[in-house]
């Protein structure tokens, strides 16, 4: 089940998927951190974020809404307080990360490189950047580039980006951030979405729009991994309402070398072992002996 | 791992007024006795509308030899608290639980006044019974005012009884008790009650609770049930956030399902 | 119930949307069609096109894709044989019309305006243009535009300009097409997808990719419907994962003067009905006399 | 309007062999008394997962005072007939139908020939009884090949028996019938059947339709009938084509469910 995704060893294609396992904590009642591919945290920026007022959540058909606006412990606090605990187990870290600017993706960075602990580093470029009128680093293929290259250039961290659906060829950017240095991508983030209160006529979010995840976004997501890993030669990491093992592999055929699982743990708090589990029952029952086998054998 | 998520059974659900169930399940042994105002996620096995589970709070739980059993008392307000009304003897629910770090704290002072507004009394009833039969402190001690819209929203009324020497019943269009909100009943009394000597548990609407953080102050120990739409129940995803004051006093968010559901009143900020 | 789209007088703003309600013919056992405000016919090419090899459609969470390929009898077959049966009712009748390039379009415009019954065009925009690169006029501002004077040059019929959602800033196509001379915009058409059969390792669909559509993608549309209704001043009509009466409501506080149905037809015959009477039922309800009134109610 | 969405009631589903499933339906009295070969989309009323209703063919049908009865003979492949499976006496269904233009065709000739695959079996035996019911022909006319992978996938042959004077039953692994394919004993018997004389009617998995499109030169009459995954059930999506030849002989794509299900084995076009 080992799959190495830029330099990374991983135990097996699984990983959490940044802002749906909180810091480790929050789920280690529930699974064992030790039988992970990999951990990616909660996003982390350079300050402590309050994050957006409540409501935050919203059901959708398949699906759900959240805006929670990047709260988080901010940087130093992460290093200083949630990383000893996750150095207890041995499990790969991610630090997802997110700045306001070039240099505070840089600045991040850095400080994450510096600690012990942190195996990689995400890009999250799916923030509005408010310099560019409201888009996203992650939107337009040089921002992205320039993201990525402030990133690169201050750590040693293997550095994968992720990329927001958001955009009218996401082949393109990932293309753009593979030239600038990027050791992987990981896609899909949420699709932008909103829902309404019909009886108050309000927006059900405070934030009047938020991100769509879940099994809703499962064949947009698929079709994105399946037309990046076409275009790029950095491997690739699928993400997008993966709820079983038969959906974490059909993204590995697709293209992924390795899997994240976002909304399905709120949804069953063991789903990514059940996950795990379920991968190698399909590997034994069909006889596969290396998963990389797997990885890229759609046939069109 | 300590936690798992439980395959209940559903062995009753009856409609006990318009609109209000009482559903027993029974769960495997494994499942972890829960302390007063913890709450279970709870979903149709293996459906995936509606796609979240539900926060429902423990209305009563018991422990048999081979397995457990827990009653939920719930009321209809929308597509799915309507689908698991539908849900009939044998069906199977996934529940995971019992969740909420914050639930309520038995009480040093001598006066006990529980607060709940319609299917608020759900949890404090738990707690009533919990404080009666097993901190053995006297039913005389325990005042609980209940308030709804008209008498048919009025229910748990029994169980309350058992536990409870005084109760104050309120509605809003005075078709049972006071007429009256529930709150107004209570500020009424607020002079009986010294602060150093009474602890107050409340759960019910928002304003409900609005209004009695207008009318007490930090002086009063009173532990409040908030609500919030959830997705994980565990903490991992902030989307049940709560504004509350930190320990110096600043705004911050906490999560209603980890950090609650039960608050102290006096460290909520209202938005 | 009565609403006007650039000079089209709709009996209610309730419209079937292209590619789910065939003709008019096949629903016209379940759907009294003198009930509706308008009949969006499939789309409408120049020469009649076969459609996709099969299978066409697969079932996702919450929704569907198709890739039925614009199978359609062609504009000539269409007036001849179709129309007819249209006319004998009392219902606003749009032609949405596809072409491979400017002049096809211009050319298919120019025959449904000379063609009696017909009281409205709409564009589709969201077909890969060979010429673009796989992408589509629908995903360039400018190819858009172009798409829409052709048109309007061929035609004095109100015309309607369908957008994709399969880009980066849809508001930014809407204006675009609004200055080209677009009398209205619809959004959305289907969100680009895929489907893997874990099985044999091929797409379920023969054409690899197909378009999202039904209640999975709701949020999507309504954020769209959202951010395009508050930059144009043309009117908007919404589409996407519509399956109530409350969900249309939810469109037209959001923005939408009118709305189309889609899948919904597809789940229940009679939904295009239910919802006519539902949003009837509402407005009756919440005495509002105007439905007009509702719509760009969203409080923010 | 002519047709409507019928509001149907389980009154029984039970699984008569492994994995397959004989479900009972009420339906109200507006239901229309179907053709052999036609079908109905099924859905489970009020719930969204699976998100597209299931073509099911109609196996038999009987009209009562105020409602009529339907049967619905299926097997489990996937979630939809999962939960299909699984819904219990009371459940209620959505059902709109009966559906397709093209239905089996009462035949002029003297012989007639049925050949079922598996489940194929459900629409065939609802026409042979039909034939011998209402068209008083025969059962010695009527001949049924069916086959499936093994004994434990033989379902509806009482049914048959009752109709059809000659079964032929074969199996792919022997264990019940002749150890073949349907179509290899359909095959060895060919030369008995005059094409001038000799009506076929075939419903079964692809492969086996493909084989007796093999086989039988366009001089036989055969109808089959055939599957395509649906969305709407009533020709509006183009979404269940399926290449036929028009009058032309040119290639197009027809609808499954409303140009078919049951066309003419020779119209097909073998991609
Ligand atoms: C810790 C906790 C304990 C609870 N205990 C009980 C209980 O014992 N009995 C009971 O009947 N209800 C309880 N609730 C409320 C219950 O979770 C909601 O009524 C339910 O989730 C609504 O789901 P729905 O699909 O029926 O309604 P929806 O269609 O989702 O919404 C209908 C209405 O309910 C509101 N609502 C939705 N979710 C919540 C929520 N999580 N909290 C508050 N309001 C919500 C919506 O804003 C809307 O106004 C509890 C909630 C929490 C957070
Ligand atoms: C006109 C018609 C009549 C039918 N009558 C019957 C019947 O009487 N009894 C019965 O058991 N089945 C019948 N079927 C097949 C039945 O519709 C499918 O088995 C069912 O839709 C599968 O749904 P699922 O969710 O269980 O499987 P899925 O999870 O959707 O798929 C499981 C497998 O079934 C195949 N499949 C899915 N949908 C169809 C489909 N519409 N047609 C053929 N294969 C499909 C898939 O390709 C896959 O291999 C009929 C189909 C048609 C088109
Ligand atoms: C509540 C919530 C919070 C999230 N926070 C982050 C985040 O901080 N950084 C990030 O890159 N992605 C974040 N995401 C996106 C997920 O990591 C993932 O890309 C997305 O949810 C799609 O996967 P899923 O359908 O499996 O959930 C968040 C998603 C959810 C639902
Ligand atoms: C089977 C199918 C065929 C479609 N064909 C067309 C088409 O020919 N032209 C077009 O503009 N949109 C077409 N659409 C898109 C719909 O009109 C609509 O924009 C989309 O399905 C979203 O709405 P819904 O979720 O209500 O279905 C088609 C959709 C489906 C499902
Ligand atoms: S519901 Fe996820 S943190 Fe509370
Ligand atoms: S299923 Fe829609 S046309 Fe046949």
């Amino acid at each position: 089940m080992k799959v190495e995704i830029a330099g990374l060893k991983l135990k097996n294609p699984v990983m959490t998927a940044s802002g749906t396992f909180g810091y480790g904590e929050e789920y280690s009642d529930y699974v064992d951190l030790n039988r992970l591919g990999g951990i990616v945290v909660k996003g982390l920026s350079l300050k402590p974020r309050p994050g957006n007022p409540p409501p935050r959540i919203m059901e959708t058909s398949g699906g759900m809404l959240n805006a929670v606006g990047l709260q988080n412990v901010g940087v130093d606090v992460f290093i200083d307080e949630k990383l000893p605990f996750l150095r207890r187990y041995d499990v790969v870290v991610i630090a997802n990360i997110y700045g306001e600017s070039y240099k505070e993706y840089a600045q991040v960075a850095g400080k994450l490189s510096r600690a012990k602990g942190v195996h990689a580093l995400e890009i999250n470029v799916s923030c509005p950047n408010v310099k560019k009128g409201g888009l996203s680093f992650g939107s337009d293929p040089r921002a992205a580039a320039e993201v990525t290259r402030c990133v690169k250039a201050e750590t040693h961290l293997p550095v994968i980006v992720k990329l927001t659906p958001n955009v009218t060829d996401i082949a393109s950017i990932a293309l753009s951030v593979e030239n600038a240095g990027a050791d992987a991508v990981s896609l899909i983030n949420t699709i932008t979405g909103m829902s309404i209160d019909l009886r108050a006529r309000t927006p059900h979010l405070k934030n009047i729009t938020g991100g769509l995840s879940g099994p809703a976004i499962k064949p947009v997501a698929l079709r994105m991994v399946w037309q990046v890993a076409q275009k790029v030669s950095i491997p690739v990491i699928g993400i997008g309402g993966i709820m079983t093992a038969e959906d974490a592999l059909e993204f590995m055929i697709a293209g992924a070398k390795a899997v994240q699982i976002g909304t399905a743990s709120f949804i069953n708090p063991c789903a990514l072992v059940e996950i795990i589990d379920g991968i190698r029952h399909y590997l034994d029952e069909n006889k596969i002996k290396n998963i990389k086998d797997i990885v890229g054998t759609l046939q069109t | 791992m300590a936690k798992d998520i439980y395959m209940g059974e559903v062995s009753r659900n009856e409609e006990i007024r318009k609109d209000f169930f009482l559903m027993k399940v029974t769960l495997p042994s494994g499942f972890v006795e829960p302390m007063p105002g913890q709450f279970v996620m709870i979903r149709i096995a293996g459906l995936n509308d509606p796609f979240l589970s539900r926060p429902i709070s423990i209305y009563s739980f018991s422990r048999g030899r081979s397995n457990c059993s827990m009653e939920l008392l719930f009321r209809v307000v929308g597509k799915g608290t309507r689908i698991l009304a539908g849900l009939i003897k044998g069906s199977l629910v996934e529940i995971s639980g019992p969740l909420g770090e914050g639930h309520f704290a038995i009480p040093k002072a001598g006066n006990i006044v529980f607060i709940a507004g319609g299917i608020g009394i759900a949890p404090l009833s738990l707690f009533a019974e919990n404080l009666c039969r097993k901190v053995c402190r006297s039913s005389d001690a325990m005042t609980f005012y209940l308030g709804a819209q008209s008498a048919d929203g009025l229910i748990g009324l029994n169980r309350v009884h058992k536990y409870c020497g005084n109760i104050i019943v309120c509605t809003d269009d005075g078709s049972a008790g006071m007429k009256a909100l529930v709150t107004k009943a209570f500020q009424k009394d607020l002079k009986k009650y010294d602060p150093m000597d009474t602890a107050i548990y409340a759960c019910g609407p928002r304003p409900m609770i609005r209004a009695l953080s207008g009318m007490l102050d930090a002086e009063y120990f009173c532990q409040v049930s908030l609500e919030e739409r959830m997705a994980c129940g565990v903490g991992a995803c902030v989307g049940c956030a709560v504004a509350m004051k930190d320990d110096l006093g600043q705004k911050t968010y906490k999560r209603v399902c980890s950090d609650g559901p039960v608050f102290e009143l006096k460290d909520i900020v209202w938005e």
